[in-house]
């Protein structure tokens, strides 16, 4: 093995033994790449899921190795998924001075898509469409899926049975957040006043007219 | 955008008569409220998400507010810039189209006289173009506050550490086809590189030559005989017989006879000295 | 956000702040999903990678990031690539007990150099090699070994005295077999290999009488 075990050049302190508990939850946090449920975290300390005793007891040890890492690049955070560790906001931009590849920016198309699922859950390719006013194309939908940010979890029973989409948990977690409420309100629509009149073309607007409103459907009219 | 310009507003003169030949006349043409420099249409095509989208431009660049769009002149506007990327071929997707007879069709509505009894909103026929709009200006905004949030990977770092260090669950055993399928896919190879040959020599040989030199050490002779195990009669003799002369070819032996006609003895040469 | 700051939960103790060098790098190799080189460590800290001053301070730096770890779950390590924070092999059961990992699959290529061992015993890595066409990685010379499958039974007279590799009494048993002789014999292999109307090249069929062959147990008589 050519890996070179650092701990060999630090200098020899007292060994002040951490927990064992601790240790194992922050190794199993470390080994993660995705959050670790609760349930994982007690199965790891030996804990039934329905072991009284387990919770707490875990709970406080997360705790702690929090308080470890206080001073630290990295924090103990919760979301949807469970517990990780994740680089302080501040370090954000040596990290990604660090990594020679830039992560792909987002299309306006996908996101909206993307809002629109998360809003409008469960929601039809068709009802996309129609908010969007175009076609969303089958690229946005693979891309959002694969990304595992999107699932069908049902079918609406109209003609053609066509797939009910929904975010899923690790959109979430992705964005840091809990639940799906914790997402910022959507923009409230404003009640309707009465429009007002309009010259539409130097007509003078006819007041209380009866005649026959079908001639309106011309669909040519362009003047 | 970068951008479609449009020039302050002016009285339409006509936009029904202009037309707009690119390759032969110059773009002075175009309706004096118009202007878009012709590099930037295809930018256009991109910049706007759909008929809807393009809609939401030209009203808030006037500052207007949607529920009180003015149908007229945004109709008109819609159908310039439609009217020159038709005029320049560029492909337009079929829902600017549809869009633009809707709002034609709005425009003519109202034109007409509406009945004396259907004054409220219901009637208006802007009131479902302005729920769609608003409708879609809230997603717009929301996928805008979406896209600014710190997302995993872009502004947030999951801290993680490597798990190789630690004992993955073996894989199980090959099962003896698979390791047969495997086996005549390097034969298939091989092959097909003719200077390479593999020839079938005894298993049983080459096992024997493997567990002998197992049980040598290059420190100590044992006779030769005790490689031989009478009890499994004739044909296991003769395989480590064979398997003795293999080893013997391949200079892994040493030979020894203590005094003349004592046992003939054998041991595991001693490692050589590394050179080259 | 949901994400629970447990760092409020932590003793007040006396803040010591680290310096901001090591930080930034955990943080860089924390967020780092592969080894990272020394230039990108150095790009992180804002050195040049010609940068003379950059070198030790970084390395200066990464020994006492190490000695932090010194009493924790992972441990600072150096590869060919580059650093990298790996969870330490002692938690191994609780990290599998959390997050099970599913069992490797055999490769293919481990697969064909099991059975040239195999067939071929003794025989050296780069007898293996010539009869497969490729390089054989040392990663499966060592899982072959690790697993009890194959084992160096004495070294090849010739310069560098390569070992000469064969099969174990395990292999044996998680094969299922009593004795290798129960392998089936090559020539029926060659038979599957010899499809009519393909091109063999130049191997070599043996007509006739195998006399080793015959001298040995015939491979079919199971006792």
């Amino acid at each position: 093995m050519s890996d070179v075990d650092f701990t060999a050049v630090g200098l020899v302190q007292p060994w002040v033994e951490p927990p064992e508990i601790e240790l194992v939850l922050e190794a199993v946090l470390f080994a993660a790449s995705e959050p670790v449920p609760m349930k994982d975290l007690l199965a790891a300390c030996a804990f039934g899921e329905e072991d009284a005793a387990g919770r707490p007891e875990v709970e406080a040890a997360l705790a702690r190795l929090s308080a470890h890492y206080r001073d630290r690049s990295i924090e103990l955070v919760r979301s949807a998924g469970g517990y990780r560790f994740r680089v302080r906001q501040q370090f954000s931009t040596q990290v990604q001075a660090a990594q020679p590849e830039r992560p792909q920016r987002l299309s306006r198309a996908l996101l909206e898509t993307l809002a629109i699922i998360a809003y409008r859950q469960p929601v039809t390719r068709a009802e996309i469409e129609d908010i969007r006013g175009v076609a969303v194309s089958t690229q946005i939908m693979r891309t959002l899926t694969e990304r595992g940010w999107v699932h069908v979890v049902g079918h609406k029973e109209v003609p053609g049975r066509p797939g009910l989409y929904a975010t899923t948990r690790v959109f979430l977690d992705d964005l840091g957040l809990g639940r799906l409420d914790e997402l910022p309100p959507l923009d409230a629509l404003r009640e309707l006043v009465d429009l007002p009149g309009e010259d539409v073309g130097g007509l003078p607007r006819r007041e209380g007219g009866d005649e026959d409103r079908d001639a309106g459907d011309e669909p040519s009219s362009r003047d | 955008m970068t951008e479609a310009e449009v020039l302050e507003e002016e009285p339409a003169t006509d936009e029904v008569e202009w037309s707009c030949r690119v390759h032969g006349s110059p773009l002075g043409e175009l309706p004096a409220d118009l202007y878009i420099p012709p590099d930037a249409l295809e930018v256009f095509l991109e910049s706007f998400e759909g008929p809807l989208d393009l809609l939401l431009y030209l009203i808030r660049r006037q500052n207007l507010d949607i529920l009180s769009i003015p149908i007229a002149e945004i109709t008109r506007q819609y159908m310039a810039y439609i009217d020159v990327m038709q005029a320049l071929r560029l492909e337009l997707a079929g829902e600017y189209l549809v869009m633009a007879a809707l709002l034609a069709e709005i425009k003519s509505r109202m034109l007409l006289p509406r009945p004396p009894a259907a004054t409220d909103e219901e009637d208006d026929p802007r009131l479902a173009l302005i729920r769609q709009l608003q409708e879609y200006e809230r997603f717009k905004a929301a996928a805008e506050r979406l896209d600014a949030m710190p997302r995993l990977e872009r502004d947030v770092f999951h801290a993680h550490a490597a798990r190789d260090a630690l004992l993955a669950p073996p894989a199980p055993a090959p099962a003896l086809e698979e390791l047969l399928d495997a086996l005549v896919g390097v034969l298939r190879r091989a092959s097909l590189r003719a200077h390479h040959q593999i020839s079938a020599e005894a298993l049983s040989v080459r096992e024997r030559m493997a567990r002998i030199l197992e049980t040598l050490e290059h420190e100590v002779f044992v006779d030769f005989v005790n490689l031989l195990t009478v009890e499994e009669g004739r044909p296991g003799v003769v395989v480590a017989f064979l398997a003795v002369l293999e080893l013997s070819k391949a200079g892994l032996l040493e030979w020894g006879q203590g005094e003349a006609f004592g046992p003939i003895q054998v041991r595991r040469r001693a490692p050589a000295p590394i050179e080259e």
